[in-house]
């Protein structure tokens, strides 16, 4: 493989972090020790791990309801993730986010949205903001593919198009919002295609292959950040479980589908593809695991040991400025 | 009489007015054979069909101008919005389209649309999942403004904001949707524009919406035993506005509390309150006051929701400080 | 010349009544007559003309801020349309709407919109209505370059392409978005090609040859007249002048572009196309001209001797159920 | 102290925060080369280049979120939203997001952004060219409502706004875009949250914002010849709200009218009533009032608009009848 072992072990290792993370969570949930219902991205690893790799810590993302991966695959601690899942003071909003607004500065992880397509124009207005500032910055918005659908998508690309930003939208074609089929509501049936009518790069790339993606965003993040402008990925993946914890995701999906989707797992597929090329034995991803295990354990207990708010500051923080 | 859950007033409503009237249809992210995101439509696919159970792309802005376009041309759309959040993205098309077109086309043309979705604080469901929006809409000349708090308001309110002619903005409390009542086996509705007085009272008058009448009604309950007498008057609609029933009772009572889930500035509060000290401002015996959700987003964690919203006991505290005065 | 005389002279007529409707609408403006500024629509008269030329009273229109020429267009009487812009009870919004608001419901003129786009979905489900009442009537949206770049176009153009509506999405790309160039603000600088993103049929025409804009018309109307779905037809236009009376319309334009569309007058075009084809002699079209000044007059003596509203109704029918 | 016009302090507040600031820049319609729809920026583009006068395409809500992208990464954007009706179209942006960001982050985010465009009836501009919205802004917590009457108050208002660190609105009434007023020739700002007793009086308390204080002024110059002295009060800022000045004048004068160009329902005269009969309410000898525009769309017709809005001898009216009970 043309990449250099230590960049093939650190997305092998980033994705099974973002699996083991989630797994966590769920388990946590159903175990009553997590408050809130939340998205996850199981199934969808190879993305955020193929594009984040790419990106320094100066770069922005803005993310989307579905969003620990993002946040955990930019750098953000994965205590502070966690204990932002816990609703504690010590999570990456003080435990007023939740699932669906995490946010960290220090990682320039300019955060999540629940409201879908709306990270897209803030996106674009990072990327303007580097290219304001003169410095070669990148942005990377993520959304789903029925964000595709919304407004926000269109003025977000046609402006960031029209001024060339740095800027690159990773759509997470899972296929489906929620339990509507992504064939149903977009017309077309084609996110990438939609790129041409703003002049823009637009390619479709197997999601589930690391590399495939690793290789895609490259090529995007090189030419924002070398001032080529804006690209448009689409990332054909597929979320193993349900539209959130609870879902279950079998009634609007047929078992085929998702049977062949989880033969497709992003994991095994590029485990399978190391050990084939003999980059790393079964024993050095059994030490990723045992790593990972570490860094989960120790989330969780930081997450799990953190104070909740003060419910005195219920009404803080409303305003920067004094009024 | 049987006994059925708010939001199966809400479904019955529908399904009634869907059975009455061919024109009338709904759009929505997962109201088809998903049944809604709080099972709000559960079944009516299987009734109805997907011709009129709509599952939209996310494209709020275009479905509810849809909806628009669908009312000026002899439909009577439903618009799920399913969290009033999401409305933010289509005020344009609710305030500069739907609520002006009767009047900018000098009434040639109606808008005969319902729009409805769920607000309230709750769960943890945070920021952009929490949305208590309706003195926003109440502001503006042409939208009316429904906010029940009883399965028999849910229902007989929803069956009149179908058959309006008009744009009606439905707002459901989700945390009251499991709220159990009564409500009659025969056909019925509610006009728009009168308030129930859900209990009766002489010391105190609170005005509550939503889920705040449940609260109001319990802090009645409490008050009853230190012998403070508390009438709770529910306005049902915000637009038309049920003066003379609030005003009544104010006259009655001379002392008014507001409670309200929706923050304070320039909202419900402020709008009684100009109403009684304008109109019963010579039989008021105290300080007008508000009770409301604090001003600042709604946080994930419980420990700082549960300061959020107005309690039995704020309630409590805040007539016996009203009865003080 | 294929079609039958009198639809070329239909057409010649339309054209010209737009035409002078307008210049007498501009010289009562200057003169101190109307009240409201207004945009105008010279220049442009090929598009409406073309495209409503296949409409039936049954079929709805939506329309713009520049909207007199597809109320005229749809057959709003010009007495109506001309007592509005005069603020005059009898207008067809009853004074109350003005330029931007021009509303027919005999015409099924569903009305002219000053926030650019919102009437594009607004269109869409004029056309969804039609399709599930199950009648052929037609929808054409009309907007502008500008609109283009506007949320509500994407949302508008994805629901009809996805469900497959009856509508024809009629773009009437004069170059200019108020001083805004086409190809300052539009990525891409290709409408039509837009359409692909939605797998609807998009196409180019010229804009000033009524011939072209019915024939391509046409074809859209009937497609969604048959039930074969939406339509994205781009008009290459101009405004001959400014965005609104009193903007003269010559700063922001090259003079050598303005000179250049102004020697493409589809009036004169087509005119002289006519005369070429021995369809019509001069004396014909000095008959139309004549019939059109007496209609442009009656317009004008109509709209100048009719009521202003009353003031007392000012609040009046902003419900129509009782409150 | 020179003369200049209420546009003139717009544009001088913002070439002066330009000057002062690299990270300030301006996001419109027309704004650059053009100069704005009201000459806002005229001449700006040539000082700043285009490079800091950004014309957009018709994409409000792209260009208003990719302003909160730009606040949220160190810039300072001024975005021209031209006419207020426009911004229905990008509520989401400003309140589920600007209003937000802040406080779901913990503060570790701040969106230092300024809103601005024009409000007002008039000149037959109709349906989509007349909104007075600043109602609805101000009930949100996390939003900032600038509302200036004088062209002193315009200038140290927005300079006060550019270099807040919050998302700052600025509702701007063209009616009085040429209005004239002394400012000082060195550079001054005016915090947020400090109301302006524009005239002084003992008699009656006048609330009044935008183009309404000059009416409430001329009222009162008529007044005064009838005996009458009528006490004008500007908040010129909605949130955050000076209560002390308000309250302190109603507590001086005993009776209050808000004299208002936005809709009265759930709006500013709602509020000004419920702080002065929560917490003037002793002090008050009569009913409060409030005076606003009808609740119906702006119509074209002059015969019509001039029903709409609130004028001086309305005002008079007003005030007449409030000095009898
Ligand atoms: C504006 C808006 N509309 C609707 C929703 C409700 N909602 C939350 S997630 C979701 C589906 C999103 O689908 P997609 O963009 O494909 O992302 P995915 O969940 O598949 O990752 C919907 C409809 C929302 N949060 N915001
Ligand atoms: C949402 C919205 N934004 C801005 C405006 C101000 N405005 C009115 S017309 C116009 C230009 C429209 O350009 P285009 O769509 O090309 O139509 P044209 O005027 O060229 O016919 C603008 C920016 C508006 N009315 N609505
Ligand atoms: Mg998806
Ligand atoms: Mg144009």
């Amino acid at each position: 493989m043309e990449l250099a072992r230590e960049t093939l072990v650190a997305l092998y290792r980033n994705m099974l972090l973002l699996r083991r993370f989630e797994e966590s969570v769920s388990q946590a949930y159903y175990e009553g020790r997590t408050p809130a219902m939340a998205h996850l991205y199981i199934g969808e690893e190879a993305v955020a791990t193929g594009v984040c790799a790419h990106l320094r810590r100066s770069d922005y993302v803005t993310s989307t309801h579905r969003s620990h991966a993002h946040a955990l695959s930019k750098g953000v601690r994965p205590r502070r993730v966690m204990a932002e899942l816990f609703a504690r003071a010590t999570g990456c909003s003080g435990g007023r986010g939740g699932s669906m607004h995490l946010f960290s500065a220090e990682d320039n992880y300019l955060g999540s949205s629940g409201i879908v397509g709306a990270n897209l124009p803030i996106g674009a207005g990072a990327a303007f903001s580097s290219k304001y500032r003169g410095t070669d910055q990148v942005t990377v918005s993520f959304f789903g593919d029925g964000a595709a659908n919304t407004g926000a998508f269109h003025e977000a690309m046609n402006l960031a198009g029209l001024w060339q930003l740095p800027v690159v939208f990773v759509c997470e074609n899972n296929l489906y919002a929620t339990q509507m089929s992504f064939l149903k509501a977009t017309a077309g049936q084609n996110v990438a295609i939609r790129a041409q009518g703003y002049a823009m790069p637009g390619a479709q790339v197997d999601g589930q292959d690391v590399m495939a993606v690793y290789e895609a965003a490259g090529e995007a993040v090189a030419r924002a950040r070398s001032g080529g402008g804006p690209s448009l990925l689409e990332c054909k993946t597929y979320r193993f479980g349900g539209h959130a914890i609870g879902d279950p995701g079998d009634t609007y999906r047929p078992p085929e589908e998702v049977a062949e989707w989880k033969g497709r797992d992003p994991l095994t597929l590029f485990a399978r593809q190391l050990l084939a090329a003999g980059e790393v034995d079964q024993a050095a991803l059994d030490g990723v695991a045992q790593e990972i295990e570490t860094v989960i354990q120790d989330a969780l207990d930081f997450a799990e040991s953190s104070p909740f708010p003060a419910p005195e500051d219920v009404a803080t923080k409303v305003f920067a400025s004094a009024v | 009489m049987r006994e059925i859950r708010l939001i199966d007033g809400i479904r019955e409503a529908m399904q009634e007015e869907m059975r009455r009237d061919p024109n009338v249809y709904v759009y929505g992210e997962g109201i088809g054979p998903r049944g809604g995101n709080f099972n709000e439509t559960l079944g009516m696919a299987d009734e109805f069909g997907v011709r009129r159970l709509i599952d939209t792309p996310i494209s709020e802005l275009g479905f509810t101008g849809m909806a628009i376009g669908a009312a000026l041309t002899g439909l009577r759309p439903i618009v799920d919005i399913m969290f009033w959040d999401f409305a933010y993205e289509v005020a344009g098309q609710l305030i500069n389209q739907a609520a002006r077109i009767h009047y900018m086309s000098n009434g040639q043309f109606s808008v005969p649309l319902v729009f409805r979705g769920v607000v309230g604080i709750g769960g943890g469901a945070a920021g952009h999942h929490s949305a208590v929006p309706y003195p926003m809409y109440a502001h503006f000349p042409g939208l009316k403004v429904v906010v029940p708090a009883t399965p028999y308001d849910a229902k007989g309110l929803l069956k009149t904001a179908i058959r309006d002619n008009d744009p009606v903005l439905v707002f459901e409390h989700r945390g009251i949707y499991s709220l159990k009542g009564m409500v009659p086996d025969e056909e019925y509705t509610i006009p728009l524009g009168v308030a129930a007085v859900q209990r009766e009272g002489s010391d105190v008058t609170i005005v509550a919406l939503a889920r705040m009448v449940q609260v109001a009604l319990q802090a009645a309950d409490a008050l009853a035993r230190e012998g403070v007498s508390v009438e709770v008057v529910d306005p049902r609609t915000l637009a038309p506005l049920d003066k003379e029933t609030i005003l009544a009772s104010i006259r009655k009572t001379s002392r008014v509390l507001v409670v309200d889930e929706a923050y304070a500035p320039y909202g419900v509060g402020g709008e009684i309150a100009a109403l009684a000290a304008d109109e019963a401002f010579y039989y008021l015996d105290a300080p007008i006051k508000r009770l409301n959700t604090l001003s600042a987003p709604a946080p994930a964690s419980a420990v700082l929701e549960a300061e959020m919203v107005p309690t039995v006991d704020k309630v409590v505290v805040a007539v016996r400080e009203l009865m003080n005065q």
